[in-house]
């Protein structure tokens, strides 16, 4: 990229972010096992932190974020206490949807992240109409929306994209390409595999596909991408990454895919950002190591501030239907 | 002004419009609501009126429509979102159901989604098995969402208003048939109507008659039919659907002791079997006869008049059923 | 092969590969349906068996899984399509509704729609609010389409294979609590269960329960309970809520004058309400006491399990209800 | 075009059908103020005959039309009898739909007409499905699918063509592009205006847009479309024209667009086909008079043959709901 490298502090963060993201997810996934964490649905966001953390430092606090199901990535990204969200995922009343939401509907109201959403496709359109109110109003705000590759084949993706394009509204619509819906390959799936030519069905602007596992040029895309937004209208974005986990904890065909996987992994965004870090500052291993283990600190802390958070109760069970 | 005679179409169109003057927030989208001045010509004029900021016409894209309205409302403005008729609006089904009647509930109060889904229903008019619904149960049946659905041209702008100014997402539907019917519409810009609060229409000591959109007018049909006969029908007009108010129907059937549901929908699983199954489980020793239900024969609308017309309900209808409890 | 104890996964799977190998127009399709072997693994070893051609993975687009199996069994084919789960199922709301089941009545009988649409329903499993539905009334509304629902893997197997082999469109809800939960199932390749008939699944003189799918599991528990203090339950089990079979039920409520729906769904407009509206309007002068129905509480569901528990319905509620009746 | 001109008689059956359309069409028109036709819905096929007539005229009898409400030219161009199309208008039992399905939902299973379909975008992966009976029995048919430009900003198209995409279904997805969808303009209701870069976003097959008008290019390129769809899998076609009348009885708008009418009445398909078959055989005026004599009298004893029907019975109301 040609841009000029944040500056080390900034460059820490996202190291911090992306580190956090991985132990949370390993930690969830444990937790999950032991039956801490309940529920049938639990979906990792592992090798894919390049893109959340990425992305999410081109945005401003007025600015905002929606997602699918595959959240907690996102949610850390973007500031949200990680004792709130683990909270959440043990169903308990401190999690951030006051565990009412669990793992895939995580939301924060006063970070803008307006959540993750279970029906494939279903928050485009919810984004459209986030983007709608900051255009309606004149704010400058732009809307953030990931995409994951097998949604892109929903009803839904087409609408909202085309909307977005009629309306000239601020949003960055950004396909996670990981190149599987739970267990279909990309091509099993879409007609078209270069997702990002799915831009020219809606006239949109888009920018070519970025390293997903390149957090340096998600970010330089995502702002200019997001400037784009603020100032013309929708951009199409795609992100090439790969999840280094199953969809969810049902999946037992990825790890089957043995070849694509240590290719994939060879190229662990973590290990890219940590190497580039060494590089750029020969003496920050120690850092390093030291953001890594408050990273493992603040996981472990939050797995005790679950556990410790006191279940909902039967009023909870019927508050919030209706206002 | 003054209050005058007014149709339906014209009275939601005085709700919309005071509500958009009102408050900026409001704005209105959907297909045709623009130009062509609205489907049922419920927006006419407002685009020359508000502007393509707040009178927006859309792609016919239903679960965008659906889903935008969704995440506008989260967001802060107040949309009036108009699916041309009830039968699209199954395919907003998703962004309806799953969205707006959960964003409240599921993200543990955080976000409010004070939308509006205005629907155009009904039968009649040969419009076809695929043009003719009135499912506004399917909708009512999952928590989170109000459904109403006024019987005239008064209650109408009441309704509107209200559902506009409330914080919760509300699928408004509105009977076709009903659009040209005229009735007394207040002026009052603040002329609102309580949210699932039911509506006593006529009084009467023999037998209860509840109803809703166009089945009012069936009910007071014949009621005027069978007081002549000496038989007083008392006539509920539910409005709402969800909040489905039943106290009204249990204090007139605790005088009365007889009740028919008169519904335009299908038979199977309506609000008529909610209103029996409730009658009986919370009044059963007053219940000198059974609930009867009048319904819409079980069938898709065929296209030729002749059997559109067997298979609607109609007042006979009622006035044949209030005769088998009486 | 002897009959044997198989969970209803597996029967559910000896269903549709039978039906499949006798006849070479069924096929699977859906998403996960192939390599994944289906996501509740009912059609695990397909792929390898039968190959791409009739194991049929689909993108992420249920409107078109909907409109592309009706189109296929119009032009004469047997499409055994697959929603993951009814939830996505309102996704292809209109494709089902305006499309599978009006096809045939619209164009006077000339296209036939033998279409099954399999949906895995129900909720437990902290699943949340956007994922556990049990709405098949919603689908069984409207006429054109048969709605099955089966409460064991026994009937599983011979409802399932009588739904493939009707010309008439299918919507088939397996509950996913049901899957692992194992019956003596006949392997009889012509075992075929009639449809829309229900079924006694325990006989007795003081009460009857009437339930489908997996209220019949706590409505059997609650029959033991009870028996144990000599109530005896009668139990019948819908199987189909479309036809919707209440003979039996009427012939039951003759007997012991007093009846319990239970049913896994919200509470309005549900199937207990249509059950308790027809007993009451057929067999007025043999109740003794009011219908009441047992439902999940009127929430969307809340993912703690401490807070899902509470909502759902089960065998003790079961209980007070009877209770309440006796 | 390229391609040698069709002999004669089938210039002359095609201008038969151009002819027979628009007769039944303003017939229709009247008929439906006359309150003969019942209801709220007639929408008229004048100015498109140029694409019906031409794309049909490609197809085999084994192979299969689907289209939308708008379908009375279709049927006709097809071979249904106008008899039996105009007494479903009126609600009779003698209707090809046996007076249930009226003016949009007319079908003619012997022809391979499936029909029209009401609900906008409906009865696309009806056409994906019809085309996977032929794929899946090794059948040679090909699918034709009517599209309007305003459908394609629905759900349905993009979940269709992206599944007949992946299942290389022999479809030909022909969008007849009149500029309106109701009120609504093309450029207000799609982001991308040429419709046909659609194809790109599945990546599919497509054919220069061509002119709807002009029933010899719309021939020349269905056929070379079919006949790619037949051995390759689904080709996206894009017809412009234009509608002479409203989009239905209530459109108050389309009268007020003079110039651009104006413009396209200049370019009646009829017109340039009576042009063109004067230009090739001088003599051949009397012979056309003759056409549009008959086809005034075939749409009038349709009218007679409508009226004279009996409704449909009681019976008919509770039949074929189920097989
Ligand atoms: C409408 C709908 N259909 C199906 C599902 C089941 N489902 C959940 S996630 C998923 C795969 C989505 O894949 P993709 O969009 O690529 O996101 P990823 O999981 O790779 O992040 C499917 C099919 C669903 N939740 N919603
Ligand atoms: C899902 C759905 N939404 C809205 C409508 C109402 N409607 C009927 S036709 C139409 C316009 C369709 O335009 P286009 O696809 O361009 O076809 P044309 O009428 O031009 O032939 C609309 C909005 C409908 N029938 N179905
Ligand atoms: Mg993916
Ligand atoms: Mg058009």
């Amino acid at each position: 990229m040609a841009a000029a490298l944040p500056e080390k502090a900034t460059l820490l963060e996202w190291y911090r972010q992306m580190v956090l993201i991985r132990r949370f997810e390993e930690r969830s996934k444990e937790l999950f096992h032991q039956k801490k964490i309940g529920g049938v649905y639990l979906h990792l966001y592992n090798g894919q932190e390049g893109t959340g953390v990425g992305a999410l430092a081109a945005l401003r606090p007025q600015d905002h974020v929606i997602t699918a199901y595959r959240d907690h990535g996102i949610a850390i990204a973007r500031g949200v206490d990680p004792n709130r969200i683990m909270a959440e995922m043990y169903g308990k009343s401190t999690g951030v949807s006051g565990g009412k939401g669990g793992s895939m509907h995580l939301a924060s109201r006063e970070h803008n992240f307006w959540g993750g959403y279970a029906i494939v496709g279903g928050h485009l359109p919810l984004a459209a109409g986030i983007a709608l109110k900051a255009k309606y109003n004149g704010d400058d705000e732009v809307v953030l929306c990931f995409i994951g590759d097998g949604a892109t084949n929903n009803g839904y993706f087409h609408e909202a994209l085309n909307l977005s394009a009629v309306w000239d509204l601020p949003v960055v619509w950004l396909i996670e390409n990981n190149l599987y819906g739970m267990g279909t390959a990309l091509e099993d799936a879409s007609g078209q595999t270069k997702l990002i030519k799915r831009a020219i069905a809606y006239d949109m602007k888009a920018f070519d596909p970025m390293d997903g596992q390149d957090v340096f040029e998600v970010h330089e895309t995502v702002k200019k991408a997001v400037d784009y937004a603020r100032k013309k209208g929708p951009v199409l974005l795609e992100s090439m990454t790969y999840r280094f986990e199953g969809h969810g904890m049902s999946d037992k065909m990825y790890a089957a895919r043995v070849d694509e996987m240590s290719r994939f992994k060879a190229r662990d965004p973590i290990t890219l950002l940590h190497d580039k870090l060494c590089e750029l500052y020969p003496d920050i291993g120690p850092t390093l190591d030291t953001i890594d283990k408050q990273c493992e600190a603040v996981v472990t802390e939050s797995e005790k501030y679950a556990e410790n958070s006191p279940a909902p109760t039967f009023e909870d069970l019927t508050r919030h239907i209706y206002v | 002004m003054a209050d005058k005679n007014t149709p339906m179409r014209e009275a939601l169109r005085m709700a919309l419009m005071e509500e958009m003057e009102r408050d900026e927030r409001v704005f209105v989208m959907g297909q045709e609501v623009g130009a062509w001045d609205g489907t049922h010509k419920v927006t006419r004029g407002f685009l020359e009126k508000f502007g393509a900021r707040r009178v927006r016409d859309t792609p016919i894209s239903e679960m965008a429509i659906g889903g935008a309205a969704v995440g506008a409302a989260m967001a802060g403005l107040r949309p009036v979102a108009e699916i041309m008729t009830i039968n699209f609006a199954f395919l907003a089904f998703d962004a309806l159901i799953n969205h707006a009647a959960k964003v409240h509930y599921m993200f543990n109060g955080q976000f409010k989604c004070p939308m509006v889904m205005r629907v155009a229903s009904g039968w009649g008019n040969q419009a076809t098995a695929t043009h003719s619904h009135t499912p506004e149960m399917i909708f009512a049946h999952f928590p989170g969402m109000y459904v109403a659905a006024p019987s005239n041209a008064r209650d109408a702008k009441g309704m509107l208003k209200a559902a506009i100014r409330d914080d919760n997402p509300v699928l408004f539907s509105e009977s076709i048939a009903l659009y040209p019917k005229p009735a007394v519409v207040p002026d009052d810009p603040d002329f609102l109507l309580p949210i699932g609060k039911s509506d006593l229409k006529r009084e009467g000591q023999h037998v209860t008659l509840v109803a809703w959109a166009r089945g009012v007018e069936w009910a007071l049909q014949a009621a005027d039919t069978l007081a002549k006969e000496g038989v007083q029908c008392e006539v509920i007009d539910l409005r709402w659907l969800r909040p489905l108010d039943t106290a009204l129907v249990f204090e007139s059937f605790k005088k009365t002791n007889r009740c028919v549901v008169i519904e335009e929908a299908l038979p199977h699983f309506g609000v008529g079997a909610e209103i029996a199954a409730q009658i009986q489980d919370n009044l059963f020793d007053y219940m000198d006869a059974p609930i009867k239900r009048v319904n819409a024969m079980d069938v898709p609308l065929p296209y030729a008049a002749e059997l559109e017309m067997l298979a609607l309900p109609n007042a006979q209808k009622v006035v044949d059923a209030v005769r088998e409890v009486l």
